[in-house]
């Protein structure tokens, strides 16, 4: 396969690492009264789609930036390619 | 006369004789031959013997998609069982000999199982040799094994090099046939970067069979004129003997380049090169496969597909028969007979399936319309064919076509599936194609010459346009299309005798009929009981005509029934080419520790630690093994100071303005408040709560951090670090950088660690116990002027630092260390003694740190901060990671102390039956301690905190031994710490 | 119809006339007391168990393709107990031993081959992790074997024992282990579940669930609606799609891994081999093909196909143990989709929905798992309670942390 | 820095081995050398404080877009931009205290690390370069896709590598020091086998 790098243009996959459902990003507050469970459907309960799925890629043999890649899990075709820095950011991820 | 089916004409090179040998017989044939041709030259008509029934043999096509003709090639440890002889180029010297026989080639003694056909359909073994149980393993399977299987792999390493390598191009021509040179010629006289692959050693595909014309020329000729064209184009990269053998996601394919096969001295180049090819788009050319009619008895020596025939006496100068017959039901059998009469061959019938007129005729051939062969007579090789007429008809070679099919099985390594094609009465490429992929000529079902030199040329043109490139203004290659009508026709039901359809795996016509009778009819189960078409030929020239009698008796049609899933590779590629360098020592690369030239000048014995090569100890002459080493290594660090290379420990490189507070929730325990030139302990958790990595990290400048991992999880660390920084805390302004190779660090461990590193230490930094008290770190300078950092750490349990200095003066480093140590008896010290210290201590390394333990079994629950986030403290308090009778960590000694412990070993407890459950726990470290004499052990045992003293029974079935062992504390040496602090 | 020598012969003396279709083709009935989702090996098993030990009469097995289209169809046929955890070792001891009877008790020949398999050891560490997991399976009645290079040397001196990049330090073998003939397990439980009165429905693809007031009361298909008693969910790879239908999400991924087989040879591998330092393991079949495979793709996908860079790394592992096989030839890849879970364990288990079962979660280990996971689930469908072997593999065990984390990988399916 | 005033005293001085000895070799149609004395400083970018005026100001360039090199306005830099957050500058220089040069030229503007032990550098020059490398490197080094003063960071044969082409026949490649003899290898194999 091969990522279009939104920084670095077209790479193969090989050169990154895959992590999963680019919902982990979305870790819960550790002061929430519900962690326990919301910490256990954050880490055990993914997204496993037939079709797209953003999903977190990293680029280890490469510019060490974190990606979520848009990709159909039926025909690997790759839609998008953002940076996880910027998808943290716009779902509200600061501090 | 040494070649007797020797004719006029074709491609070889009849100035250069190449002499070569089968089944040890000296035979000769000529430059630009194939095994096949030669052996066919020479008249040698049985090659080899089937795959179930041992039947006899011939050569049967001209390609890679041969089922018949396997031979092993070489000898000794180059032998290469299996190999095509259609496909594999004569060279002087070779020598080939037939396979899957006991006794000779003629009189192979595993033929009698022919003879048992009637018990041996398809699938039988599932039926039987259930009885007696223990007779399947001991007694049928030993000889269906010895029967089944091909050719033989030589046991012994292979002997040749092998080579990968990455290709880019904005356009991979598959096939150099018409159709992809035309595309090629297109594409590399607009510019475009074009990588042009063809499995054959001449370029040109049917246009070296055929005697066809375009432009006036030979097609041969004209092929080898646009070879010379592409040749001199510096944007085009052309690969004769170059299999893509699969397509891949997004454009890339795997080719395989052979570069010494066809080469009597192998030494010194690669044999082979995989290559990866980066392709923005790609044209399959890849041409078609002719398939058979079945009919009785029709797997013998002599009966070859018509095409092939064609392409032995235009290409090779060959005629693989005296007397030739021809079975067609297309028009392309027709031109096989008038080939071959052209060139003095005897034709001795013309058999069309099809009621038509007749499209040639030819002087004392008897011409059949509307007829079918329904036998044939030869046992080692056809004599004679008979037909429905009852007709007998003498012939030593049958050319047989049924159609062509075209090869579109790239199109469907991704998620196409092939449609069915009326016309053509074969499948052709459906709309889901690799992305950036279209097929051109014979492989898109484009079956004449006009036609596929035109498709060729658009295809290439439009696939251009799509990338941005002006076509070039060039036309397409001129020529006429010749006649190519067909009816389609399968097998012939007149006739005695099995009727073939996978040459290779004795797949008949019945077995295909039996396994529909059983209920195998999807083409899955068809294929997977009946192992139609999984061969190494892939059932090439079988598959359709097996489907089309499957579609017959389910009354379904071809279309209805479909294929089974083409899937790479194309045809087989040698697991050494894949595996390329990769192999012995290159396996993977080595990390080298900066004092490796120095341990390896003193006696240092090394061991892989990842891809590290680290000291395990250093032996001394007298030493009688490894024990004695090592517990002389760590009583002399006890005893005064030993010196242990650990770079290989993960180091992290971490600065920011929030880099305290990143710690702070990276690491289980508090970093928030360490101070400027401290060092702390810090231990990881998973984002689940089980203990991920342990290691220090030192506070060396404001905002500077330098953080150690265990030489295992370094690069893991490093990864998780980068997804909290960027995926958790996008705005913490803090930094990464590895430091690992940058710095090469020595432990200094020992009484008098201090007074050997204070001679190395440039003045005027102070290390004594006050200035420079356990967990301190600087920045400073040692041996005069050489930067360094010092850590006052101690994972022995002694007075110890850790000295780390630019790697470069990583070698100068040890050698000061050891030359300021000599008056101390300083002795280096490896991962063994390393180990020992460390148990004796009490310390958690990756025996223990296993990814299933948690803080909490360690003895390091209390380290896990509930007030603060950080990863893993939430679910770290799932209540079954908290049960009372959970494992924990504590030290084990043998009550008898003569007797040594075991890692691995279960504890039970005294008077319960060894078995699961009543499983207590496992011993995961042991060592000598040589400072208490005994072995010790460090383990996880249920609620092991609470039971000190108490004995209970390490049991070692597995290596017959049992010790009754006293649960005791972890910390086996200086257990209040003493030593590290004075 | 029995299956025996004499049968053969009798048959092949009569021109092989007689043979009958190995299961029927019947239409589904309107209703059935359970109907299994999944006509692979597990959901297969679990129909023959189910009629064969637990007295169940009406039993349908849907399956939306052919029957072992799935996992049981492609995979490196692989049989083994060689587990660590008490969650595990009982459970795959258990299915061994259903195994080691499997053919005479379905009648079918499914070549249970136990040819032995070896994991290689490399380092002092991994030693230590294999006594310790060689003890386990001692400990819990199944057979283990700890040997040094030496002796490895004298029994596979093929192996590169000179010039390894990561020196073969010994091994562990279980001589139990060995390999199937992985179609012939779905069609050999197709027949005996057949033969029983199962209904086995081909080209029925479940497209929801009919669930009333939390009560699952069977199942819409392609084929119409079928009622169920019980629903018992078996599908592997589509483990999450089919369940969202449900409206359940699972602690699951669906991953690509990738098998090879090489062009036949003759016998020149005695087991199952597998690489301790490389991602690599390689058994011979009968017919002579080397059958290895090695690390899944890594990526999440339901493409049945994975791509090269997997290839050629399982390739490099097995040149780097045995460079004797560098010269034969790959014939053919393969790709089939594994429900990787949270912690490499599988579940069999019921759901929140009554009447709704589900098991699932096999990674890469279903195949050896087939016999007990069938026993299993059926003890679980008939008496709604988990056999003794299967008592851990419940959903909510990450809620509990209650890990079975074979490998120590954490919630990374990926890696197990 | 350069070697200076005030050295302390010590009888065990400590000289530098370069990590391939100073390996430099002629085959035929392309030279393969260490380069020995080249330093390597990071610079990290902070967040939310923008560093790149300070940076433009005191290499006399604007930093480069990541995949490209510039060369500070004096030439003895030459700025690799690796990553959005993250810089590499080169120079000549042969003393282990190049992290301090860069520190106080940038003035504390960005964070610096030392980075030159923890590569080895290899220039690799010649004719047939390209088919050298491409038997290990991914990546398109055609001239229209890869020009002079490109850089990247990839992997060849299992090993991290940062190339950076610094003429049409001319590359130079950085690697981790601790496995700089496997690089060399897998170099020298691609020699030979392109031979």
């Amino acid at each position: 396969m091969i990522i279009n790098h939104p920084l670095l243009g077209p790479r193969d996959a090989a050169e990154f690492v895959y992590l999963g459902d680019a919902s982990l990003i979305d870790r819960p507050d550790w002061q929430d009264p519900l962690a326990a469970e919301k910490f256990h459907d954050y880490l055990y309960l993914r997204d496993n789609p037939v079709g797209n799925h953003r999903e977190l890629w990293y680029h280890e043999q490469g510019d060490r930036s974190w990606l979520v890649v848009t990709r159909n899990t039926l025909t690997h075709e790759i839609i998008k390619v953002e940076l996880a820095t910027d998808v943290a950011r716009k779902r509200g991820r600061s501090r | 006369m040494s070649q007797p089916h020797r004719i006029n004409g074709g491609l070889t090179d009849r100035t250069q004789a190449l002499h070569f040998t089968f089944n040890g017989k000296a035979m000769q044939g000529y430059a630009g031959d194939t095994l096949a041709s030669a052996l066919l030259a020479n008249g040698q008509r049985l090659v080899g013997r089937s795959f179930k029934y041992h039947r006899p043999r011939g050569i049967f096509s001209a390609g890679s998609e041969e089922p018949n003709a396997l031979v092993e090639l070489r000898r000794d440890a180059h032998c290469e069982p299996n190999t095509r002889a259609t496909v594999a180029e004569l060279f002087d010297g070779l020598e080939a000999r037939s396979q899957n026989h006991r006794g000779s080639l003629e009189f192979d003694l595993m033929a009698a199982t022919d003879l048992l056909s009637p018990f041996l359909s398809a699938g039988f073994y599932y039926k039987t040799f259930m009885w007696p149980k223990a007779f399947w393993e001991k007694f049928y399977e030993p000889i269906i094994r010895a029967s089944a299987g091909l050719g033989r792999l030589s046991g012994q390493s292979d002997p040749d090099f092998y080579d990968k390598g990455f290709l880019h191009c904005d356009l991979l021509v598959i096939g150099a046939g018409p159709a992809g040179l035309a595309a090629a010629l297109a594409a590399g006289r607009s510019g475009a970067r074009v990588v042009l692959a063809d499995e054959d050693f001449v370029l040109g595909g049917r246009l070296n069979a055929e005697t066809m014309q375009i432009g006036g020329q030979m097609g041969s000729a004209w092929a080898a004129a646009a070879g010379g064209e592409l040749a001199a184009m510096g944007n085009v990269r052309l690969m004769p003997r170059t299999t893509v053998y699969g397509a891949y996601d997004h454009g890339i394919f795997g080719a395989l380049e052979r570069r010494t096969d066809h080469l009597a001295d192998t030494t010194g180049a690669p044999r082979q090169i995989l290559w990866r090819v980066y392709a923005r788009r790609s044209i399959l050319a890849a041409g078609a496969t002719e398939r058979p009619i079945a009919f009785a008895n029709n797997d013998r020596p002599g009966v070859m597909l018509a095409g092939a025939v064609r392409t032995y006496a235009n290409r090779f100068g060959v005629t693989p028969g005296r007397r030739v017959a021809v079975f067609t039901n297309n028009d392309d059998g027709w031109r096989t007979a008038t080939d071959l009469a052209g060139k003095g061959v005897e034709i001795t019938a013309i058999i069309d399936t099809r009621k038509i007129r007749p499209l040639a005729s030819i002087p004392g051939v008897v011409i059949m319309t509307g007829a079918h062969v329904t036998g044939t007579a030869g046992r080692k090789g056809i004599k004679a064919i008979t037909l429905n007429t009852g007709q007998r008809i003498p012939a030593d070679c049958l050319a047989v076509s049924g159609g062509w099919n075209p090869n579109v099985h790239l199109t469907c390594h991704q998620r196409g599936r092939p449609v069915w094609d009326n016309d053509i009465s074969a499948f052709v490429p459906g709309g889901d194609l690799p992305p950036g992929m279209t097929v051109a000529g014979a492989a898109n079902g484009t079956l004449t010459l006009a036609a596929a030199l035109k498709e060729g040329h658009a295809t290439a043109n439009a696939a251009l346009k799509s990338l941005g490139f002006t076509p070039s203004r060039s036309q397409a290659p001129v020529a006429e299309d010749e006649p190519r009508t067909l009816e389609a026709f399968w097998h012939v039901r007149a006739g005695r005798g099995r009727a073939w359809l996978d040459f290779q795996n004795d797949v008949t016509v019945k077995d295909v009929k039996l396994a529909h009778q059983e209920g195998f009819r999807s083409v899955e189960h068809l294929k997977r009981y009946t192992t139609l078409g999984m061969a190494t030929d892939q059932g090439r020239t079988a598959n359709i005509p097996a489907l089309a009698i499957m579609a017959e008796c389910t009354g379904k049609t071809i279309a209805e029934t479909g294929t089974t899933i083409f899937r790479p590779p194309y045809t087989p590629v040698p697991i050494g080419a894949l595996a390329g360098r990769a192999r012995g020592k290159d396996f993977r690369p080595y990390r080298l520790t900066p004092s490796h030239k120095w341990a390896s000048e003193n006696g240092a014995t090394f061991v892989e630690t990842g891809n590290w090569l680290r000291a395990q100890w250093f032996a001394r002459p007298g030493e009688k093994g490894w024990r004695d080493s090592v517990d002389r290594e760590v009583r002399m660090t006890r005893a005064s100071v030993g010196i242990c290379d650990v770079t290989t420990l993960g180091k992290i490189d971490i600065q920011g303005r929030d880099a305290a507070e990143f710690l702070n929730r990276i690491y289980a325990n508090g970093f928030a408040k360490l101070a400027v030139g401290k060092v702390r302990y810090g231990l990881m958790l998973r984002e689940d709560g089980i203990a991920y990595d342990d290691g220090t990290t030192a506070h060396l400048a404001e905002n500077h951090y330098v953080m150690t991992t265990t030489t295992a999880n370094a690069v893991l660390v490093f990864r998780r670090l980068e997804f909290a920084r960027q995926c958790l805390w996008p705005d913490l302004d803090v930094h990464l950088i590895s430091a690992t190779d940058g710095w090469a660090q020595f432990a200094v461990a020992g009484p008098n660690a201090r007074a050997l590193l204070a001679k190395l230490v440039d003045a005027p930094f102070d290390i004594s116990n006050e200035a420079f008290p356990f967990m301190a770190c600087a920045s400073l300078s040692v041996c005069g002027g050489t930067p360094a950092r010092l850590f006052r750490i101690s994972f022995s349990g002694e007075l110890a630092y850790e000295i780390a200095v630019p790697a470069r003066f990583g070698d100068a480093m040890i050698r000061a260390l050891m030359a300021a140590g000599k008056e101390f008896d300083a002795i280096p010290y490896g991962t063994e003694a390393l180990g020992v210290m460390r148990i004796e201590k009490g310390h958690a390394a990756g025996n223990e740190l296993n990814g299933q333990t948690t803080a909490l079994n360690l003895g390091l629950g209390r380290m896990v901060s509930k007030k603060k986030d950080c990863i893993g403290n939430v679910l770290s308090e799932r209540a079954e990671l908290n049960r009372p009778d959970a494992v924990r960590l504590v030290g084990f000694k043998p009550v008898d102390r003569a007797e040594s412990l075991a890692a691995g070993a279960h504890f039970i407890n005294r008077g319960d039956p060894a078995d699961m459950d009543h499983d207590q726990g496992w011993m995961s470290s042991v060592a000598f301690s040589p400072m208490l004499g005994h072995s010790i052990g460090l383990g996880f045992i249920s609620r092991g905190h609470e039971r000190m003293g108490e004995i209970v029974r390490a049991v070692d079935p597995i290596r017959k031994r049992e010790v009754e062992v006293e649960i005791t504390s972890p910390h086996f040496f200086d257990p209040e710490g003493e030593r590290l602090r004075v | 119809m029995r299956y025996s020598a004499m049968r053969v012969l009798l048959e092949g003396l009569t021109g092989n006339r007689g043979w009958k279709p190995v299961w029927r083709d019947p239409e589904p009935k309107p209703q059935y007391d359970v109907v299994i989702v999944g006509g692979g090996g597990h959901g297969l098993a679990t129909a023959y168990y189910l009629a064969k030990q637990f007295g169940q009469q009406n039993i349908a097995v849907l399956e939306k393709g052919w029957i072992g289209s799935g996992n049981v169809g492609r995979n490196t046929t692989i049989i083994r107990s060689n587990y660590l955890l008490p969650g595990n070792e009982p459970f795959y001891e258990f299915s061994l031993k259903l195994w080691e009877g499997l053919e005479q008790d379905f009648n079918y020949n499914a070549m249970v081959s136990q040819r032995s398999i070896l994991n290689l050891i490399h380092s002092d560490p991994q030693r230590d992790a294999f006594a310790r997991r060689a003890n386990a399976m001692l400990l819990a009645g199944a057979d283990a074997e700890l040997v040094d290079a030496a002796q490895l040397r004298r029994e596979l001196p093929f192996l590169d024992f000179d010039n390894a990049r990561f020196p073969i330090r010994g091994g562990l073998f279980q001589r139990r282990g060995g390999t199937v003939r992985h179609d012939a397990v779905a069609w050999g439980y197709a027949r005996g579940a057949d033969s029983l009165g199962v209904d086995i429905i081909q080209n029925c693809e479940v497209t929801g669930f009919n669930i009333d007031n939390g009560i699952c009361r069977g199942v819409e298909t392609t084929r119409g609606n079928i009622r169920a008693g019980k629903t018992a969910v078996c599908v592997a790879g589509s483990s999450s799609r089919v369940m969202a239908l449900a409206g359940m999400r699972l602690p699951i991924e669906s991953h690509v891994l990738q098998a090879f087989v090489t062009e036949g040879l003759k016998p020149l591998l005695p087991g199952v081999i597998t690489f301790g330092a490389g991602h690599f393991y390689v058994s011979q079949s009968d017919k002579g093909g080397l059958v290895f495979g090695g690390d899944i793709d890594g990526y999440n996908s339901y493409a049945q196909r994975g791509n090269l860079p997997v290839v050629e790394d399982v390739c490099e592992g097995g040149m780097a143990i045995m460079p004797m096989i560098g010269r034969a030839r790959l014939l053919r890849s393969w790709g089939g989709i594994m429900d990787m879970s949270m912690d490499g364990s599988p579940f069999i288990d019921k759901t929140h929905i009554d009447g709704l079962y589900f098991n699932g979660g096999w990674c890469y280990g279903g195949f050896k798992a087939t016999p007990a996971s069938g026993y299993c689930y059926a003890h679980l469908l008939a008496k709604d309670t988990p056999h003794p072997t299967a008592t851990e593999y419940r959903l909510d065990r990450f809620a509990r942390g209650h890990l079975i984390d074979e490998k120590g990988q954490g919630a990374q399916p990926n890696l197990h | 820095m350069s070697k200076s005033v005030s050295e302390p005293a010590s009888e065990y001085r400590l000289h530098p081995m370069p990590f391939l000895g100073g390996y430099d070799q002629v085959f035929s149609g392309l030279s393969l050398r260490e380069a020995v004395g080249l330093a390597i400083v990071s610079i990290a970018l902070p967040r939310g404080n923008p560093a790149g005026p300070a940076l433009e100001k005191a290499f006399g360039t604007a930093l480069p877009e990541v995949g490209k090199s510039a060369n500070a306005a004096n030439d003895k830099y030459r700025l690799l931009r690796l990553g959005s957050e993250q810089v590499f500058v080169l120079f000549e220089h042969a003393t282990a205290d190049a992290e301090s040069e860069i520190a106080a030229l940038i003035g504390g503007a960005a964070y610096t690390t030392d980075q030159t032990d923890s590569w080895v550098a290899l220039s690799v020059q010649g004719a047939r370069v390209r088919a050298v490398l491409a038997r290990i490197c991914p990546l398109d080094l055609h001239g229209g896709v890869f020009a002079i003063g490109n850089v990247a960071r990839t992997s060849m044969e299992h090993l991290g590598t940062i190339i950076l082409r610094t003429d049409e026949d001319q590359f130079l490649l950085l690697s981790a020091s601790s496995s700089a003899q496997s690089f060399l290898h897998a170099l020298e194999t691609s020699i030979r086998y392109t031979a």
